[in-house]
């Protein structure tokens, strides 16, 4: 099985390089194919480890690739844990990484870039394959920055627009902090368990937890609450949690196939995996689950706000991105890991589809973006529309649906969890529901229904995409209808995730929502009845279709009536401005002060040159002590005479 | 009673004379040169001193060696004193500074 | 059969660089070719160590002992462990790289500027492989001339200024250095560097002698004050001076705190361990924001490397700090490992970023960032060059940048949570400034119309910067073997430290 | 009956040098080149002379006014080199200037007889001679070229500072006869080690030694004719009082301090750490101000002396011949850096400017790197033989104990080190002012480079040098 592993991961590395190095002499054809092939076979093989994982039920594969280094008695290697959650995440990554490639044959025609594009994203594909497939934390880490690294290329991939190097650059610094904690986290882990493998570390879970370190001055913390809020800082870095989501809208300025794949997909679920990994560690401590609720709970509210004042199609649903990572963050906090990547799995399917459909909608209006100049499209673009009202009801979470399968499941555990902060995180949960709805909606009805705002020369040219742009729809719109229906029990309720997630029964709430489940068709009759969930996602709709079709004037005037709140949102919490003008400025400014004033003038100025000038000065002066006059030689003679007889007699 | 110390302090104030002469005289070279005979003649007077108290001829010998070394120094002082003022029209001690610094 | 294979690496290069200057300016193509060849026997020979090297063997390979001068108890000592035998391999590596890539760049009297390389090479191979500190500070000493001429002669504007500041900046720090070896010569009764590990020596004897070598190793690493003439040095100095100044010369002060510091000194180590730990912080952290504002691409990369450097001094004295909070010795031997690899790893990368620099200097004639804008339009094979060794630079996993970083963070983990956290601030610093500097040069529009001209790498730079490109991504993705070869010196070097001389 | 053979080098000098005077008043001018192969060929037997009654064991001779012994040996050989180098150096430049006559080489040998005399002397009376013939040659020379009258005034400067200073030395001596009754090193020695150690006189007497000794080496504040004395005189006489005086200096200073008065180290070890001292500091931070090479050389000349005097100043037998070391290689040293301005000279044109340096390494690369080992072997950087000079004087202090000494000439070596950087950076890194060839005769050319690459080999070799100083101390 071995080999088949490999295969997986190296497939498409290979491919990159090929595509990367050779891209010219392929050509662009050539590229396109061997990259599609290359994620084809690695879809393929994850299929056949998908079949013998789940359906043959096969033993648990956890081997070593090669050995990285040995320090002291620390093994660092290069190997695999392939077990079901293993399985499901890189069919998913597969699946939707080759839908994507297949997409940008159309997206990208008349690229100059485009070898080097393809050879990005299956580079792409390798790195989060190495990510999700790791046995330990130096692959995971590996892979963690080598995702963040390609998406930094990817996003600045339009070199050519300040707008895009900026983004790119800001995505892989804000990243960087988050690795930042990332690495303390590992450091701690190898500091108390003397190993970076999962086996080893999970094994030793309670003695960490035993263990204390005193990071702020007297006050003694359990090494398990650091190490995992410290690894919860990269999740936050790499999944846009609040403080370190200031990324992920940005990173809209890269090729709308990369937003599918990269930050709606895989990427940005690195984090919820990562934690989903590490439940064994999160379990044993009650304050970092807390704390990933809370934080979880805040995205999935504030930034679900955003999603309303943004004009740009694709910032909406990049906030539609953010809203849903804290869902799931919600879900790991509430210990409910399988619900959190069952989420992670239906988000990446109608995600992929609503991004896919956006670029679908810019390429027929010639790359425009803005909604304001959109309107009425469903005549023209029917399939697009339809694939699109697809993604928005899963999204949603209309009933039958799988968004709604995996957001219900979600919404009902973290009303039974007990953890910290469940509560708040609750109406969090609940009242998303509501703004999830009014900005799907609204997107829905500016830009498929509703007057046409379209200039008439885009409107000469508007038609539906070709078919190699609408079959990926067609392909992800299948199992955003479907998947949610027959997968819910094997994975929620059932003992899919046993091998790869602990759950500790006083937090198992997944269990307590699997008692009143007896299927997925009650399921579905069940919420309308016990959660509010599906009255206010209709209630969401229906507030959008006033606002946006009926009464066209009435957001101007409510944005007028409340403007300090609609600044507020507009100009996204001030974030932005803190980062950007406090910690950036200040950055710079201290560096100047550092070297102009420290390096310059007093080391440089005061002390070298200081005292290279002092000397200089001295021998001016002494200098002139060389009078020329030959009384003045016999006098210095004579005086040192009378010094020395001076000198002996005193000391005698 | 003259002792010998009365010669010694009598050499020591020739040898200071002569010192002295070099480093206050401003003006001409060749009260130089005589002060440079003074001094020797004052570290002879101390030999003779010590020779007459030690009752050893050593230090009267070691007296005519010195005279004959003043004699040839005498000598190429008043050479180079030559050549100076035949370079410099001048033999004032103070404009002997072109070399300084 | 016994071949001096030390001797070899040593003379060969040295009796190439008089042959070089016998060819003269004149016959330039020829010399260029003898010293190409000489720079490349010569790092077969290296590579010759590095075949013949057993791991496990304790102590030092290829000794050789001849007698020198018998007044002073002095040997011809030359001998090689797991500390020096990388750095010569990394000094042979870069030689022949920078020869080539001063090919054609270098008219003015090319003959001496290979001359000077290869001389500096077998000296510097040469303070590598001494075992008599006498030798040892007989090479030292004697490198700093060919540095000096290769800085004032192919240098930049202020040329003249940087370079004499570097020779008296090394110079006040190696005197020192030279009045603590007579002292210890005077007790130990010679020169032998081995006799002086073991030269049981005095508390405040052991302080004044740290102190002695601190300041000789401080100013080569450089550490924070006395870096000050790094930054002009790299400014001025030609390329392959850069490179060679970056790669191997800075490499000087960590050999010397491990061969010298820490063995014979061990309790004055300790108890100034704090300094040094805070000298290296201060390095990381102050040069950081000061590698941010600067205009001038080679001054980034120089306090690049300060900050870099910082990492390999504080790996090297964090072990007490190890030891003594976590008992076992696993997070000294991650510091110790992390210093080592981070000084080869460092060789390579600001290596290549001074080559990129230089090559966008031999085209466009300025180092301002200013200058330049969006090169990747007009160069993209260079850019990718450029963004690959940026990245390495940022501690990519997967380059070698990575590695050393990642061994001194865990190391210092294990002495206390708050020193990883202020390591780890390179993370995100050394990304902020070396990414800063590829936005504002490499992407974006073309800036100006001599941007426009450019054209990509010719074959000679694509050449040197694929070897580096490989070397530094080989060392990313399987540092075994370098972490294998410097195992039990470093695991031997960590016990006598820890034993007190007192 | 007076044994003559420990004087036999001295006696076949004298009558060497009669047999030049007498030939070189007959020769026409054009046949001078005849005095200078003579006077060479006089170099060669007297060196052939000492080598042949080289002893090992110390012989006096002269009812004990005379030694000989190994020590003295060595330095009269060191001696005949740098007289020889100044001869062959000087040939050129003095037929250029018109000044080649012969009264320059008789003087010189004049001057090589006195250091011979002073470094075999075994009396006090002797010392006096042989500073005296010395020192008298040596004002001569420097008044040698009569149209120059910076030469005369540095003559007449160099005349009146020797003569106080001998006549202080000699003020010292009748102390010291007063005292002990005696002349001769060896009984002084005794005497003065009694129980009571040295009295008020002798003290006094001490210091007015110290003072001549000083003074001839030039150390601080005794050092103000050097620099005039160096840029003033003709650049050959110059190379001849930078370099073989000084190991007259050396053997003054040996035989009347150390054998002469060794018990009392203890209170001229204090004089001679303040003249040390003084000498460094004074020495290198002038001559950074110099514009001037002979004069930034004398300067340097003047820290170096600062160096000679730790070897005395530490006392025991190796540091003594660390001192000898020093003085050697300094010798050489001086030799090689007077040379290479005697090379650059042209007709009316004289290189001791040191723009005159400037891009000598574009007119002649090979005598550029000879002054690069020459100006860094004198900032003490090895691989060159100034280094291992300083490592055995600062070895020896550090011995005795004066650590913080050691430290402190460090740090004086470090400031030196610029003024010879800037020597080197004139050289390599500006453009020439001029671009005349260099014009000095093939032999000049072989001499001076051998001299240059001595410092080299010495440097990678000094062994041999350094076993042969401490065996003969």
């Amino acid at each position: 099985m071995e080999s088949i592993y490999l295969g997986i991961v190296i497939a498409p590395l290979a491919a990159a390089i090929v595509a990367g190095l050779f891209g010219r002499t392929i050509g662009r054809a050539g590229a396109h194919w061997v990259t599609i092939v290359g994620v084809a076979i690695s879809f393929a093989l994850s299929l056949v480890v998908l079949k013998d994982i789940v359906i043959d039920g096969a033993a648990v594969f956890n081997g070593t690739v090669y050995q990285w280094a040995v320090i002291g008695d620390i093994r660092m290697e290069i190997g695999f844990l392939v077990d079901h959650l293993t399985a499901l995440m890189i069919t998913v990554v597969n699946f939707v990484s080759l839908a994507v490639h297949v997409y940008t044959i159309g997206y990208m025609r008349d690229d100059p870039g485009y070898q080097r594009f393809f050879s990005y994203i299956s580079l792409f594909t390798f790195a989060m394959l190495m990510l999700v497939m790791s046995n330990n934390f130096l692959q995971l880490f590996f892979g963690w920055e080598a995702v963040g690294v390609v998406s930094y290329l990817l996003i600045g991939f339009w070199f050519k627009r300040p707008t895009a190097i900026f983004a790119n650059l800001k995505a892989f610094l804000v990243n960087r902090v988050g690795d930042f904690g990332f690495l303390l986290g590992i450091a701690a882990i190898v500091l108390h368990t003397g190993s970076l493998d999962y086996a080893t570390v999970f094994g030793r879970a309670e003695l960490l937890d035993a263990e204390s370190i005193e990071v702020l001055a007297g006050r003694q913390w359990s090494v398990l609450t650091v190490a995992c809020i410290c690894l919860f800082i990269g999740a936050m870095g790499k999944s846009a949690q609040v403080p370190l989501h200031v990324w992920l809208p940005d990173s809209m300025e890269g090729p709308t196939p990369i937003s599918a794949l990269i930050h709606a997909a895989t990427m940005v679920t690195a984090g919820i995996f990562m934690v989903a990994r590490m439940s064994p560690l999160f379990e044993y401590s009650e304050a970092a689950l807390s704390v990933v609720l809370i934080i979880g709970a805040t995205t999935a509210f504030l930034t679900g706000l955003l999603g309303i004042v943004q004009n740009d199609i694709k910032r909406v649903v990049a906030y539609s991105t953010l809203s849903q990572l804290g869902y799931m963050t919600v879900a790991l906090g509430a210990s409910a890991y399988a619900a959190g990547i069952f989420h992670l799995m239906t988000h990446a399917f109608f995600k992929a589809l609503l991004f896919l459909a956006a670029g679908s909608v810019i390429i027929a209006l010639h790359h425009e973006q803005d909604m304001r100049r959109m309107g009425g499209l469903r005549k023209y673009m029917p399939i697009t529309y339809w694939t699109a009202l697809i993604g928005t009801l899963a999204l949603v979470g209309f009933p039958g649906m799988s968004g709604f399968f995996s957001k219900d499941a979600l919404i009902e555990a973290v009303h039974a969890s007990t953890t910290f902060g469940a509560g708040f995180a609750y109406w969090c949960v609940l009242l998303g529901v509501f703004v999830t709805a009014l900005y799907s909606f609204r997107l829905l009805f500016l830009v498929f229904h509703g007057e046409e705002r379209l200039d008439s020369e885009a409107r000469a040219h508007l038609h539906e995409s070709p078919a190699v742009v609408w079959a990926p729809l067609v392909a992800l719109a299948v199992p955003s209808v479907f998947i949610g229906w027959f997968t819910i029990e094997p994975l929620l309720f059932g003992e899919f995730f046993a091998d790869s997630m602990l759950v500790l029964e006083e937090h198992d709430v997944l269990h307590e929502v699997g008692e009143e489940f007896e299927g997925s068709a009650a399921f579905v009759l069940h919420a309308f009845t016990a959660s509010a969930a599906i009255w206010l996602a209709l209630a969401g709709a229906i507030v959008a279709w006033v606002l946006y079709l009926l009464r066209p004037e009435l957001p101007g005037r409510i944005a007028r009536r409340f403007a300090p709140a609609h600044r507020l949102l507009v100009n996204k919490y001030y974030f932005d401005w803190f980062n950007e003008n406090v910690l950036a400025g200040a950055t710079r400014g201290l560096g100047r002060l550092l070297w102009s004033v420290g390096d310059r003038t007093v080391i440089d100025g005061a002390i070298v040159n200081g005292s290279a000038r002092g000397v200089a000065a001295l021998s001016a002066i002494v200098r002139r002590v060389q009078s020329g006059y030959l009384y003045h030689y016999a006098f210095a003679m004579v005086i040192g005479l009378a010094a020395l007889i001076g000198w002996l007699i005193l000391r005698g | 009673m003259v002792t010998v110390a009365h010669y010694l302090v009598l050499a020591a104030v020739l040898f200071s004379v002569s010192v002295a002469g070099i480093f206050i005289n401003r003006r001409n070279v060749i009260v130089l040169l005589m002060c440079i005979e003074l001094m020797l003649l004052a570290v002879n007077f101390n030999f003779i001193a010590f020779s007459r108290l030690l009752g050893d001829t050593l230090g009267q010998v070691f007296v005519f060696f010195i005279l004959t070394v003043a004699a040839a120094e005498a000598a190429i002082g008043l050479a180079i004193l030559v050549v100076l003022f035949r370079n410099t029209r001048s033999i004032n001690v103070d404009e002997m500074d072109t070399l300084k610094g | 059969m016994y071949v001096p294979l030390l001797s070899i690496s040593i003379w060969l290069p040295i009796a190439g660089a008089v042959a070089v200057l016998l060819l003269g300016s004149r016959r330039a193509e020829l010399a260029r070719w003898v010293a190409l060849g000489v720079s490349l026997m010569t790092f077969v020979v290296a590579i010759h160590l590095y075949i013949g090297f057993y791991p496990d063997h304790a102590g030092m390979h290829f000794v050789e002992r001849m007698p020198w001068i018998g007044a002073f108890n002095s040997f011809y000592e030359l001998g090689v462990d797991g500390i020096s035998m990388p750095l010569i391999l990394l000094t042979a590596f870069l030689t022949p790289i920078v020869v080539i890539a001063g090919w054609e760049v270098i008219q003015t009297r090319p003959a001496q500027y290979f001359a000077a390389f290869l001389l500096l090479e077998g000296l510097m191979i040469g303070v590598f492989c001494a075992l008599d500190a006498l030798l040892f500070y007989v090479f030292w000493e004697a490198m700093l001339v060919p540095m000096f001429i290769i800085i004032g002669v192919w240098g930049g504007e202020r040329r003249i200024y940087a370079t004499v500041k570097f020779f008296l900046y090394t110079f006040l720090g190696s005197v020192f250095m030279l009045v603590a070896l007579i002292y210890m010569y005077l007790q130990a009764g010679s020169y032998s560097i081995l006799a002086f590990h073991e030269l049981p020596l005095g508390m405040n004897e052991q302080i004044l002698i740290f102190l002695a070598f601190l300041i000789a190793f401080a100013v080569k690493v450089p550490m924070w004050p006395v870096h000050t003439w790094l930054p002009d040095a790299h400014v001025e100095a030609p390329t392959g001076g850069s490179v060679i100044l970056a790669a191997v010369l800075l490499k000087m002060g960590g050999y010397g705190f491990l061969r010298f510091s820490l063995p014979i000194t061990p309790d004055a180590s300790q108890s100034l361990a704090w300094l040094m730990i805070g000298l290296s912080l201060i390095a990381i952290v102050y040069i950081a924001f000061v590698a941010l504002v600067q205009k001038d691409m080679k001054k980034l990369i120089a306090y690049s490397s300060i900050a870099h450097m910082g990492f390999v001094t504080l790996g090297f004295f964090v072990i007490f700090a190890t030891i003594a909070n976590s008992q076992d010795e696993a997070g000294a031997m991650l510091a110790l490992q992390g210093g080592m690899v981070q000084m080869i790893s460092h060789g390579l990368i600001s290596g290549a970023l001074f080559l990129c620099v230089g090559v966008m200097y031999d085209r466009l004639h300025s180092r301002e960032i200013g200058a330049y804008g969006g090169v990747a339009n007009t160069m993209p094979k260079f850019a990718a060059f450029v963004v690959l060794f940026a990245l390495a630079n940022a501690g990519l996993p997967g380059t070698s940048g990575f590695v050393g970083e990642f061994f001194v963070i865990l190391g210092s983990f294990h002495a206390s949570f708050w020193l990883a956290f202020t390591a780890a601030t390179i993370l995100v610093f050394g990304a902020a400034y070396t990414l800063w500097m590829v936005k504002r040069v490499i992407f974006g529009e073309v800036g100006n119309d001599g941007v426009a001209a450019l054209e990509d790498v010719g074959r000679r730079e694509f050449l040197i910067l694929g070897i580096l490109a490989v070397s530094v991504l080989a060392l990313g993705v399987w540092p075994d073997p370098l972490v294998e070869a410097m195992d039990t010196t470093l695991r031997e070097l960590l016990a006598h430290v820890m034993e007190s001389k007192l | 009956m007076i044994d003559y053979y420990p004087a036999a080098a001295e006696i076949f000098l004298a009558t060497a040098i009669c047999v030049v005077l007498l030939v070189d008043v007959f020769l026409r001018d054009e046949q001078r080149m005849i005095t200078y192969w003579l006077s060479l060929a006089a170099l060669l037997g007297t060196a052939a002379c000492s080598a042949l009654f080289f002893v090992d064991e110390p012989v006096t001779t002269f009812f004990g006014s005379f030694v000989a012994d190994a020590a003295s040996g060595v330095l009269k050989l060191v001696a005949y080199v740098a007289v020889a180098l100044v001869f062959v150096y000087s040939r050129d430049y003095l037929a250029r200037r018109n000044l080649f006559k012969g009264e320059f080489f008789i003087l010189g040998l004049f001057g090589l007889l006195g250091i011979m005399v002073m470094v075999s002397a075994h009396s006090l009376l002797t010392i006096y001679l042989g500073l005296e013939l010395l020192s008298l040659s040596l004002y001569a020379l420097v008044a040698f070229n009569r149209e120059s009258a910076t030469a005369a005034e540095s003559a007449m400067k160099f005349f009146v500072l020797g003569a106080i200073a001998s006549g202080t030395l000699l003020y010292g001596i009748s102390l010291l006869y007063g005292v002990t009754g005696t002349l001769e090193i060896g009984t002084l020695a005794e005497r003065l080690s009694g129980p009571d150690g040295m009295g008020i006189p002798a003290l006094v007497g001490l210091a007015f030694i110290v003072v001549g000794v000083a003074f001839k080496f030039g150390a601080v504040p005794f050092h103000m004719w050097v620099p005039d004395v160096y840029q003033g005189a003709p650049t050959p006489v110059t190379l001849y009082i930078g370099s073989a005086p000084k190991i007259a200096a050396f053997a003054l200073a040996w035989r009347v301090l150390v054998e002469g008065l060794g018990d009392a180290h203890a209170s001229w070890q204090g004089m001679l750490i303040v003249l040390s001292i003084l000498s460094l500091a004074i020495g290198n931070i002038v001559a950074i101000a110099q514009t001037n090479l002979k004069r930034m050389l004398a300067y340097s000349t003047i820290s170096h002396v600062g160096f000679i005097l730790m070897g005395f100043i530490a006392g025991s037998d190796d540091a003594l011949s660390a001192a000898l070391f020093y003085t050697v290689s300094y010798v050489i040293m001086a030799a090689a850096a007077f040379g290479m301005i005697l090379l650059l000279s042209r007709e009316g044109f004289e290189a001791e400017q040191l723009e005159d340096f400037k891009g000598l390494n574009a007119r002649s690369p090979w005598f550029a790197f000879v002054m690069l080992m020459i100006m860094f072997s004198m900032a003490g950087v090895p691989p060159f033989i100034g280094f291992y000079a300083k490592l055995l004087v600062l070895g020896s202090l550090i011995d005795a104990g004066l650590v913080w000494f050691a430290v402190l000439g460090v740090l004086m070596a470090v400031v030196g080190a610029f003024y010879y950087l800037r020597v080197v950076w004139y050289m390599y890194f500006d453009d020439p002012l001029d671009e005349a060839p260099i014009a000095a005769p093939g032999g000049m050319r072989v001499v001076l480079s051998v001299n240059g690459l001595g410092l080299l080999v010495l440097g990678v070799f000094p062994g041999y040098l350094l076993e042969l100083c401490m065996r003969v101390l």
